[in-house]
């Protein structure tokens, strides 16, 4: 095993990889951006080097300084995280060159999951069913209509070259193909340099569903059960699941075993998860590799009891797996909230600054919680708005709901918005907690009117009357308006022997 | 202690009239409640009415308060007034241009001293992750453009003035 | 089942039950005495009375003011946690008297364990293994010599009328026993009104183990495994673990077949605990009966998956258990580490006092946390020390130890002294990590002296000169003697919107 | 910055020089060390000490400063005498007696104006359901026993006075 392993990342992955390195007698080494001085996962580091600068660039994308530190201080592994650079193979490349064992997968399959269509003709030649569309580029326009025609409408126009929204068309029939190859070009062209699109065929009202995979370095592959990841906002997902309301017993093994040729089928190693979409007939197709760990990968470990970071280290480490596919039994459910820096009263705009108070709600049976956060940080507007995940395990689906909105029910952070109250309203919504949704499910939602309560209206009332009367009784030991710090009134308030009202 | 509230228009009669053991008589629109209140901070108080428990949570400012209970936020006023005034200053001449949240200046999208429309895109500024559009709020002359791509702005700061 | 239940408790058991209430779609009614008023279990609970008065006594030992409020909320039940008036069979009369479901066993069963002789006798009478020793009190020095020969030496001479070390004399030898048995026996008299003293085995270096049981009011009795429970510091527990590193699967079940066979006998319902020492060649005597939910009931839950809080409601409303023993397959091994405000630099005096900053290391897989208290909370000198209960699961002992460790080295809590440290040495101590240990353990561990470690000196001079220069810093914004609250010092520190020495 | 600073007896000089970018050159009985630190508030610090992390809680008095490191508690004095001339104050004419802990008062064992022996009992304190024995610190006649038996008494408060 290894002795000292480097963390390239920040928040949340890093505190969940440095505590697997802290378990496992691994010496974590963190490194830090300018903002990130006094961060979490610097805090439980036991070693930690400054890259310099705060920008994503200058710091955690920053290869070569990330390599210098590395080196100096004799680690003899990189752990990447998500994000940053966990899918970039030229570190992955770097990484091999300068010895360091990368925990993730070689830089071949890791490149080949990385272009769209390449992945979609390598997991079609492994017999992974694909979204039905064209395999290679659209040429012109009578290209277009033939390919069209075979795949049948609606159906989507997409970029070759990358994803995230960039090139996409969704043509409704015939009459709105030629302007939508037009406009998906330009914009491809524009966003990836390259103007070339293929076809899929549109899935309308699917469920995003993902199995996670486990591959070692002497040719075993297991699949852990799979993730229920519907509930999508603006493609970001924001609640997963396990196992799917949605997916029977017959589905989910077929799905399990596909997972695995996919993998074996390009020679995958450690820690990855293949994406799926399904219909509403539950046919099921490849969409794509993550070839790193995955921010929802706790609710595996909760149901599997299999902990995927301690598992990635000794993959890479060159540990065969002791884990047969037939003892991985998940037991129960269970749920992640992302808990992101955003205002949900407020359109999700981010909301960074300084966290002035922390009532974190990880007590009691079958709740956990990730974070990258404490009280007093300052959450930076330099990354993702991601602070922490809470997780809630329950012998059946019903159990592992009540405890997940307990536990929103006693989460209390003040100074920055987050998507607390968020969460609230989608777990005491009917549709979700009868397991009937899909990516459609949030869009929905938000177009309905939150029920008025004329009692919390009520108490906000009396709240804020009592409020004045306890800030005129206080007015002697401070001011209270003005340019006076938030943590001097704590403190003032605190300084009192008895803070009620009397 | 009287006081008069507001939520949306909506008007709130309050009577808190002291009682011994730190305890109040409530009297909120005609209705009268038992209630008590412990302040774990100048921020957070718990308060008991009728021998319901509610953690509730406060902003500091005085004449329009968040108020957030169960994770609900409400605004609580102080005048009726406050509003309607709020939306005439707002009318009459606001030019001046500011983010809640700090940021980067990705890109600068007119010029200093150019015409810009109402709701135009001005500038895009990043904040986790996340691109923004900044419009300007109203027709006119853009003035007082000091950043430029690449700066970090502060809360609240001034991003641009439209004349 | 119940619509409204009151908690007659506080602390952290108090939370947890709220907490399961709150899962359970049932009304947590909290009642709490004056020092209490903005106690956790108050502001997790959706409805809370005031007791008046601060002393156990004036609270929440009061009957008559619980009964009270019980009746003036509706309530429907009461759970009474552990302490206070848990194991009181006249409270569980008058609840019976009013109408009130009482989550515990009936009067009679509690009423029957809370007495030694009578509790020995009855467990006899059902086969259960007593410690050897005389069934009667003993009369006179020659049925004392009498029954002393029989028994053997060494011996303990012990009080009928109550426990807790009093009207106790280990008996070495024949020489030793006339006067211990009159020390023994005017002891008792002047502790319980009683000079009735009886004669038990002494086994020295024994194990402490208790068995979990569950038994609904429909004639099913199960056991959920066992809790080894030998580190104790002056009789009272530490840390306890499941499954017991000492015992074989064979003990194992006989002792849970024993513990089924013993609550049943007495008509025993709802959860419970059968205590038993075990000697070095793991024969196992009946102890005592603990009519209650225990302290460490967490570890069985985190094995087990079963919700014991949870189970208790639902035997209370009648319900019959799902759960067949075939079906309880504990998975992994659980610790649990009690957490109480003692300064263990200081011969564990007790350390009530605010809590100024807290950080709590529930984070990431494995690990739970049960806290009664939170940052700026005063935990009160009334009652009794234990703050919160850490917990962590593994697959494997090791893991379970690795993961209480790394969570131990995140705790973070000031204003008073805690054990934290004090278990920090337990777990990094050969003979308890080897699970070698038994409830002599602690005692000796106190006498070797900890290991130096000539770095951290170093640290902590450094630390010191470093602060002295920030004090010197920051001292135009604040004087840094005298009277400041620690809570201004700290506001005035976090205005400086950079902390750093710079 | 140079300093000396004693850990039971034992002599720590310490020179500190600022660097650029908040670091510091710290030489400590002759051993240099890159040093940064990172005061999280005024109790607690992440130090990093050539590359490796320590967060470190202090108490807030200069003269005999209580330091946690990893959980262990370190008294780190600024002066050698420190430790003497208290043995010695403790020594000549210490009489008032008082305990760190709040409590209540269950039993008075010892009559006011009474004589006492060192290590006599005078009164039993609760706190936290544990009974603790509260002695003479020297032999005497007993003062100022102000407290009764179910009195409850503040940490710090003089509880009697052995003269």
């Amino acid at each position: 095993m290894f002795r000292k392993i480097l963390i390239a990342n920040r928040g949340e992955i890093a505190v969940r990889v440095i505590r697997a390195c802290r378990e496992m007698g691994i010496v974590p080494v963190a490194v830090y951006s300018e903002v990130d001085r006094a961060a979490l996962h610097v805090r439980l580091a036991e070693e930690a080097y400054a890259l310099g600068g705060s920008s994503p660039a200058e710091s955690y994308l920053n290869i070569e300084k990330i390599l210098a530190v590395a080196r100096s201080c004799g680690a003899e592994a990189v752990h990447p995280g998500y994000g940053f650079l966990a899918e970039n193979a030229r570190f992955v490349e770097r990484c091999e060159q300068e010895g360091l064992a990368f925990i993730g997968p070689p830089s071949r399959p890791m490149d080949l999951m990385g272009r769209k269509t390449t992945s979609r003709k390598v997991m079609s030649e492994a017999g992974v069913p694909i979204i039905p569309g064209t395999m290679e580029p659209i040429r012109d326009e009578r290209d277009l209509r033939d390919a069209a025609a075979q795949v049948g409408y609606p159906l989507l126009l997409k970029a070759s070259g990358g994803g995230g929204g960039k090139g996409l068309r969704l043509v409704r029939d015939a009459s709105e193909l030629a302007s939508g190859f037009n406009m998906a070009r330009s914009e491809a062209e524009s966003s990836f340099g390259d103007s070339a699109v293929y076809i899929e065929k549109y899935i309308d009202d699917p469920h995003h569903i993902e199995v996670q995979i486990l591959a070692d370095h002497h040719g075993r592959t297991v699949f852990l059960g799979e993730r229920e990841c519907s509930l999508q906002r603006r493609y970001q997902k924001v609640l997963e699941e396990t196992p799917s309301p949605f997916l029977d017993d017959e589905t989910r093994r077929r799905m399990g075993e596909t997972a695995v040729r996919a993998a074996a089928g390009i020679g995958y190693r450690n820690a990855g998860t293949v994406e799926f979409i399904v219909d509403g007939r539950k046919n099921f197709y490849f969409l794509e590799m993550n070839a790193r760990l995955q921010v929802e990968h706790p609710i595996t470990e909760m149901v599997t009891g299999i902990d995927l970071v301690k598992a990635q280290l000794e993959i890479a480490a060159g540990i065969p797996l002791d884990l047969k596919q037939e003892d991985i039994r998940p037991q129960g459910c269970a749920l992640e909230c992302r808990i992101y820096a955003e205002d949900p009263d407020n359109d999700f705009l981010p909301s960074p600054g300084r966290i002035l108070h922390l009532h974190n709600p990880a007590g009691g049976f079958g709740i956990r919680e990730d974070s990258g956060v404490y009280e007093g940080f300052v959450v930076p507007f330099e990354y993702d708005p991601l602070l922490a995940k809470l997780i809630a395990w329950g012998k059946t689906r019903d159990e592992a709901l009540r405890r997940m909105r307990r536990a929103l029910s006693e989460y209390r952070i003040y100074g920055i918005k987050t998507t607390v109250p968020f969460f609230k309203r989608i777990l005491s919504h009917p549709r979700f907690l009868g397991g009937d949704y899909t990516t459609h499910f949030i869009a929905d939602m938000e177009k309905e009117t939150p029920i008025e309560s004329s009692e919390e209206k009520r108490v906000a009332v009396l709240a804020a009357g009592l409020k004045s009367l306890w800030d005129a009784r206080h007015e002697a030991s401070y001011s209270s308006r003005g340019a006076v710090s938030p943590w001097k009134l704590r403190g003032r308030a605190e300084s009192h022997s008895n803070a009620s009202l009397r | 202690m009287n006081m008069t509230l507001w939520i949306e228009g909506e008007e709130f009669r309050l009577r808190l009239e002291e009682k011994e053991g730190g305890r109040y008589r409530a009297a909120l629109n005609g209705r009268d409640h038992d209630v008590s209140a412990e302040f774990i901070n100048p921020d957070e108080v718990l308060l008991n009415v009728d021998g319901r428990v509610f953690n509730v949570t406060l902003s500091r400012k005085a004449d329009v308060r968040s108020v957030y209970v169960n994770g609900r936020r409400f605004q609580v006023e102080r005048t009726a007034a406050s509003r309607v005034s709020g939306q005439e200053r707002g009318r009459s001449r606001r030019k001046d241009v500011s983010v809640s949240m700090p940021g980067r200046v990705v890109r600068i999208l007119a010029e200093e001293g150019s015409q810009v429309m109402e709701g135009q895109p001005v500038m895009i500024l990043e904040a986790m992750k996340m691109q923004n559009e900044i419009k300007a709020p109203r027709s006119g002359t853009l003035r007082r453009l000091g950043a430029r791509a690449g700066v970090t702005v502060e809360a609240g700061a001034v991003l641009f003035t439209v004349e």
